[in-house]
């Protein structure tokens, strides 16, 4: 009967995300059309409602085409790694008071798992299709993935030491005693380096280089077609989400807000995650892309020496006040 | 002149992204002002007279079928050899034109064709959407030409004055041009209503002259 | 100076090198022998500051009724400008149909490099010295050379990798998915 | 100003860790049909090899075949971004040929057509170059300026890009007073809108890095490859064909032209972008000293019949366009040759024609600016990263169709 | 389905969308023909002159994701290949690859005079006409086109989508 209950959690989740992916991708173009003084899709269903489904469709019923020269199996495991790391992250997120699926000790450490774990899927999709777009689209996110875990990890060291956890249920309650009950003020340095890392974790704009379409084509999903490249598309998102969760975990007090909702606890929690997904598509409508190595010096030479920075004085600042 | 080089940023400038601020703000404000999209299918694009479009040929009301004497002159001139005319002469001299084909597929829209046109037989409409499934269809006969012409007429509710200005260009003397293509046109296709530069014009008027060539028409 | 000052110096200069001197609506052009012509070249290149090469072209003179005495099959043409003195000079060098070659010019401008890959692309004549002459804009293996007065405008022959690329085309019809109605005759497919 | 062309980069020894890439002919940044042969370590080019020839559609050959009047309409597909320059160009060059004079109402129109092609050159090579770096909001917001001059030249010829809008001895349309008063509007509000673009990306520090000493030339290397345009300015050099050999009305205009120091990819962003407002400022020019007149002169020869020398032809105005009256002591199509050069958005471009006293050119060549500056690629794309070469592409502002011709 | 029927949204012709359940009732090959219609993504693929007008058409005046038309960069994602431009013989092997590396179902447009036959440019180094080569599904005349006159062709296309039966195999 428990084990019912958890997979009946664990779909509608599932469903919930997914829907979710379908229309960011729809708010995503809807968005950028109107920063763009024009309009996104408005022709299929009203104002383009049913877009996404749509473009779900004609994926799922598309020719699957595996090139001849490719790594047959390592090609078509690629993307449901990709997928199922992703999937697999969402589990731990606590969307609100006890919402969480597996609410873990180790939650954090397990979000960072599954999303270098996702970066596999990358490489080996970049590696198997035997293209050179796409390996290079793969030795880019290799790069840039192992650069950016780093500040990012660093950069969630401040809030750990502040809450003195790593489970994410914990942090947010732990943010209740902090300035407006979110730890965006005292960890200020450490946000800001975690909003770039997010950036590039996602690979989204400006440092969308795996991918970057006028330099590699499409990057590591070059050759992937139909519903395969749709699955790299969900994992995308997916993966957008759960940066933006744990944003809104670590730094905007989780599922805290001003008041609180009857009835749906969560609220709060994905009006914020709204709040970054909004930020990442208003980022993409507004700045050009790094160059591969001056990104490279990016994380290395400021974001990493900023998170220590931001370590120090967060330590500092726990030795001041005890 | 040497164009301005790289902009200076004050370091408070770039720890608060000033300039990245002000990039995002453009857009945000950008996404709450009127899209300049135009919703085609039901919105058409605004059209003007001599839009090289799709190609008609004239029916004359007099004799119900096109003007066209066969002078070969718009296949002669056509850069792309794309119009085909079959004609034969009765023993008087008089000609008669039994086909008039344009390959459309093959024409570039020069507008050259109309031009040269002595009566005013064949010409552009402002009709460009006929996309076809068969390229055969998009090969017009005299037949389809003349039809075109008819759609046209019912489309824009232009009537027999129409006046291509293929045929008549503006800014040209009336003196220069053959009696055939002295036809009414509205004032400021004229050369005496044609646009004066705003600074010409006042010297003009503070002269208190007209232009020579003005007088001349 | 005027253009005409520096064609008159050139023939102090180069003497029996230079085959004549031409004026035609306020352009000179000097016909030079092709055996000086990067001696010619740089010699204005340096003294006379022609630092910018505005156009290298070859002609083919076969049907063009022959206007100077010295009208052999091929000629190349190089029209050159000063930016600083904003005077240009054209330059002609004359290439009989025997021996189609002449000296390439690649060492005094890198961008001729690709110029005059194209004169021999175009009509085939051959630059000594050269770093790369190859086909630039038809492909490697085009037959003949198109703007020789005998090609056609439609060409000789086909070209044989468009004649492969047709075979190939009705070969893959196989893979196609087959539209149910199309098949019915319903739509004009094709 | 730095006399190295290719960046300082470590390269291993040893052919194991390289590769060669083929990027193109089918790729987003390739501005059309373009392929480069790339050979790589990692992400560093070691050699760049740019093919052309994907679109070399035979223009020469095709020309020798036409009348003068039936090879403007080819010109208009030479450089299909800023068709009107290229027919302002051929008309020059074939009426000095031709020695038919031109009215001075003509010679107005042609530069403000000139300019306004200038605009759209320029503007869809912002579009471009940005949205090769990655910004592509600016790409859409340079479209919407764009359109407005597209819309102006159908109002004005009846075509949008392929306008064949002159004519030998003059203009074919004149302009109505509707059509100058929307242009007025247009160049009342673009200054505002090359301030939005500046906003996005002038001072934006990623655009900057990714700008900033990337395709570094010197002066003299420069002419050395023969560039011109904005990317030879950016260099520092000052070649403008409209200065240096004025064509049309262009000795009648008030402009400067903006010169780069450095000669970076910067340098000539911003030379372009300065003169997107000199343009403007002729326009203004335009709209304000545009003289009275018509707008053909009286000797324009025939569009159809391609008149050989020595043969007289009666004025028959009944039969004939009014467009033409040939005067009957001048021979028509002389002997000779001539090399004419018009500024073009892209740079110099020349029109060199032999004429052997037929009705069509014994031999058309055509200097293509943009030709020329893809040969440049290989010296400049030599020891960059792969990022940077699409940079330069966008910075050297080719285009395809009238390279390859 | 007679009895539901008053709950549905009526979308198309045979194809209904039940409000609130985001679910959508209708034949199975109506609904596959409907998301194909719905969202064509051609390859980025331009070629000359017709390119330029394919980019208008995209930006914002004409804007081509209204009708959920995004342009993909690699052809292993699109689904239609808009010939926008001349076809030269250097280039139409290159086309035809790039055709051979789409999945089914894929549709060719050719979009101007230059790639439906030639158009002026008769010459030695032209294809005369993209159907040597490619099943062409939609002409589009022109030269170049407006940008409304390839929406208009898409619109073809999409009506040509709308009627095909079974096209799911290549042994249907």
């Amino acid at each position: 009967m428990q084990i019912l209950i958890i997979i009946l959690q664990i779909a509608v989740l599932l469903a919930v995300v997914l829907l979710h992916v379908a229309y960011t991708t729809y708010f995503e173009r809807k968005i950028i059309g109107h920063m763009q003084v024009r309009m996104g899709p408005m022709r299929v269903g009203w104002h383009g409602l049913l877009q996404p489904i749509a473009d779900g469709i004609k994926s799922f019923f598309k020719e699957d085409i595996i090139p001849e020269q490719a790594d047959k199996p390592l090609f078509l495991a690629a993307p449901v790694i990709c997928l199922v790391a992703m999937l697999a992250s969402l589990a731990v997120l606590p969307f609100a008071e006890g919402w969480a699926l597996a609410d873990i000790n180790i939650g954090l450490l397990f979000i960072f798992a599954m999303s270098s774990l996702a970066s596999y899927g990358i490489i080996l999709a970049g590696w198997a299709s035997n293209s050179k777009y796409t390996f290079l689209g793969g030795l880019r996110s290799m790069a840039q993935v192992i650069s950016y875990e780093i500040p990012m990890g660093l950069s969630l060291v401040g809030v750990m030491m502040l809450s003195g956890s790593l489970n994410l249920t914990e942090i947010v309650t732990a943010q209740g005693t902090s300035i407006f009950s979110i730890y965006l003020f005292p960890q200020i340095i450490g946000f800001f380096v975690f909003f770039i890392a997010m950036l590039a974790e996602t690979n989204r704009v400006p440092f969308d280089l795996p991918e970057a379409e006028t330099e590699l084509v499409s990057g590591y999903i070059t050759e992937y077609s139909g519903m395969r490249y749709a699955m790299f598309f969900m994992a995308e998102y997916i993966g957008m989400m759960v940066m933006a969760s744990i944003g809104t975990v670590c730094f905007l007090g989780g599922w805290n807000g001003p008041f609180a909702i009857p009835f749906f606890p969560p609220f709060w929690f994905i009006l914020k995650v709204y709040g970054f997904l909004f930020l990442f598509i208003w980022i993409r409508a507004t700045l050009p892309r790094y160059r591969y190595d001056q990104l490279m010096a990016l994380g290395w030479k400021l974001l990493i020496p900023l998170a220590l920075l931001n370590i120090f004085l967060t330590g500092l600042f726990k030795i001041l006040v005890h | 002149m040497k164009v301005q080089y790289k902009p200076k940023r004050n370091l408070l400038e770039t720890i608060f992204q000033v300039e990245i601020l002000q990039g995002m703000a453009l857009t945000l404000r950008k996404m709450f002002s009127p899209p300049v999209t135009r919703q085609y299918p039901d919105e058409k694009p605004p059209m003007y007279p001599g839009f090289r479009g799709q190609h008609a040929l004239v029916r004359d009301p007099v004799t119900n079928d096109s003007k066209c004497i066969g002078c070969m002159r718009c296949a002669t001139v056509c850069p792309s050899r794309c119009i085909q005319i079959r004609y034969h002469d009765d023993e008087r001299g008089k000609r008669f034109v039994d086909q008039y084909a344009i390959d459309v597929l093959r024409c570039v829209f020069c507008g050259y064709c109309v031009e040269v046109c002595p009566v005013g037989a064949v010409t552009m409409t402002e009709v460009f959407e006929y996309a076809n499934y068969d390229r055969a269809a998009i090969h017009y006969d005299k037949g389809a030409l003349l039809e075109n012409w008819d759609n046209f007429i019912a489309q824009t509710g232009y009537d027999e004055t129409y006046v291509n200005p293929f045929w008549r260009p503006r800014g040209i003397p009336a003196s220069l041009l053959p009696a055939s293509q002295r036809m009414n046109v509205p004032d400021d296709w004229t050369i005496k209503g044609q646009f004066v530069g705003t600074k010409v014009r006042q010297t003009q008027e503070s002269d208190g002259s007209t232009h020579a060539e003005e007088s001349n028409v | 100076m005027e253009p005409i000052r520096i064609a008159e110096q050139l023939q102090e200069k180069f003497q029996t090198s230079i085959l004549g001197i031409d004026e035609h609506r306020g352009q000179v052009t000097v016909l030079v022998d092709r055996d000086v012509i990067v001696k010619i070249i740089s010699f204005l290149k340096k003294d006379q500051k022609m630092n910018h090469l505005s156009c290298l072209c070859g002609v083919d003179n076969k049907k063009r009724k022959a206007a100077s005495a010295y009208m052999e099959r091929f000629e190349v043409v190089y029209q050159l400008y000063s930016i600083e003195n904003r005077t240009s000079l054209r330059l002609k060098a004359q290439i009989p149909e025997s021996d189609q070659t002449i000296d390439s010019i690649t060492s005094l401008w890198t961008g001729a490099n690709w110029l005059e890959r194209e004169t021999y692309d175009l009509l085939g004549i051959v630059f000594n010295n050269h770093p790369n002459l190859k086909r630039i804009l038809t492909p490697e293996d085009w037959e003949g050379h198109p703007l020789r007065k005998e090609y056609k405008l439609r060409g000789d022959t086909e070209w044989r990798g468009l004649e492969e690329l047709k075979k190939k085309a009705v070969q893959l019809q196989q893979f196609d998915f087959h539209n149910a109605s199309t098949a019915q005759g319903t739509s004009s497919d094709e | 100003m730095n006399e190295t062309t290719t960046l300082d980069v470590p390269v291993s020894q040893g052919d194991e860790d390289r590769y060669r890439l083929k990027l193109g002919p089918q790729h987003p940044a390739t501005h059309g049909v373009l392929r480069v042969d790339l050979e790589l370590d990692g992400e560093t080019i070691l050699d760049c090899d740019p093919q052309v020839g994907y679109l070399h559609r035979g223009f020469e050959k095709l020309a020798e075949h036409r009348t003068y009047a039936q090879n403007l309409v080819l010109t208009d597909r030479l450089d299909y971004i800023a068709a009107m320059a290229n027919n302002v160009g051929y008309c020059e060059a074939v009426e000095q040929l031709l020695a038919i004079e031109v009215p001075e109402r003509a010679k107005f129109l042609r530069v403000m057509v000139c300019e306004m092609s200038r605009l759209t050159g320029h503007l869809l090579w912002l579009a471009t170059h940005a949205l090769d770096i990655g910004a592509m909001t600016v790409f859409l917001y340079c479209f919407r300026e764009r359109e407005v001059l597209l819309e102006l030249f159908a109002e004005l010829c009846g075509a949008r890009l392929t306008t064949t809008y002159t004519r030998l001895g003059g203009v074919r349309q004149d302009v109505t007073h509707e059509i100058m008063m929307k242009l007025e509007r247009f160049v009342d509000a673009f200054p505002a809108c090359i301030e939005e673009y500046e906003t996005l990306i002038d001072t934006n520090r990623i655009w900057l890095k990714r700008t900033i000493g990337v395709g570094q030339i010197s002066g003299e290397k420069a002419v050395d490859l023969c560039l011109t345009g904005a990317s030879l300015r950016g260099s520092g050099v000052d070649y403008d064909v409209r200065k240096h050999m004025p064509y049309a009305a262009y000795d009648k205009m008030d402009f400067e032209i903006p010169l780069g120091e450095t000669g970076d990819t910067y340098a000539r962003y911003r030379c372009r972008m300065e003169e997107m407002g000199q343009s403007n400022y002729i326009l203004r020019q335009c709209i304000e000293k545009m003289p009275p007149g018509p707008i053909v002169g009286d000797d324009a020869p025939d569009l159809v019949m391609p008149v050989k020398p020595g043969r007289k032809v009666e004025v028959d105005t009944s039969a004939r366009n009014g467009l033409i009256k040939l005067i009957d002591d001048r021979d028509v199509y002389m002997e000779g040759d001539i090399y004419v050069a018009t500024e073009v958005p892209k740079g110099e471009l020349g029109f060199y024609f032999i004429s052997d006293g037929m009705g069509r050119p014994y031999r058309m060549h055509i200097r293509s600016p943009s030709f020329i500056h893809i040969g440049a690629l290989a010296t400049m794309g030599k020891g960059v990263m792969v990022a940077d070469l699409i940079a330069i592409i966008g910075t050297l502002d080719v285009v395809l169709g009238e390279s390859d011709r | 389905m007679g009895k539901i029927n008053n709950d549905l949204v009526q979308i198309e012709e045979g194809i209904s969308f039940i409000p609130g359940a985001s679910a959508i009732v209708a034949p199975l090959n109506k609904i596959i023909n409907w998301g194909r219609a719905g969202s064509i993504w051609p390859a980025t693929f331009g070629l000359a002159c017709c390119a330029i007008e394919m980019m208008v058409a995209g930006a914002a005046t004409n804007d081509l994701d209204r009708f959920g038309i995004i342009f993909r960069a690699s052809p292993r994602q699109a689904d239609c290949l808009i010939l926008a431009g001349t076809i030269t013989k250097k280039m139409a092997p290159v086309i035809r690859r790039v055709y051979d590396q789409m999945p089914e179902p894929r549709y060719v447009i050719a979009m101007g005079s230059c790639a439906c036959t030639g158009g002026v440019f008769d010459t030695y180094a032209v294809v005369q006409g993209a159907d040597e080569f490619l099943p062409v599904d939609v002409y589009i005349p022109g030269c170049p086109p407006r940008p409304e006159a390839l929406l208009e062709g898409l619109i073809k296309l999409q009506e040509k989508i709308m009627q095909e039966q079974g096209r799911w195999s290549q042994f249907a």
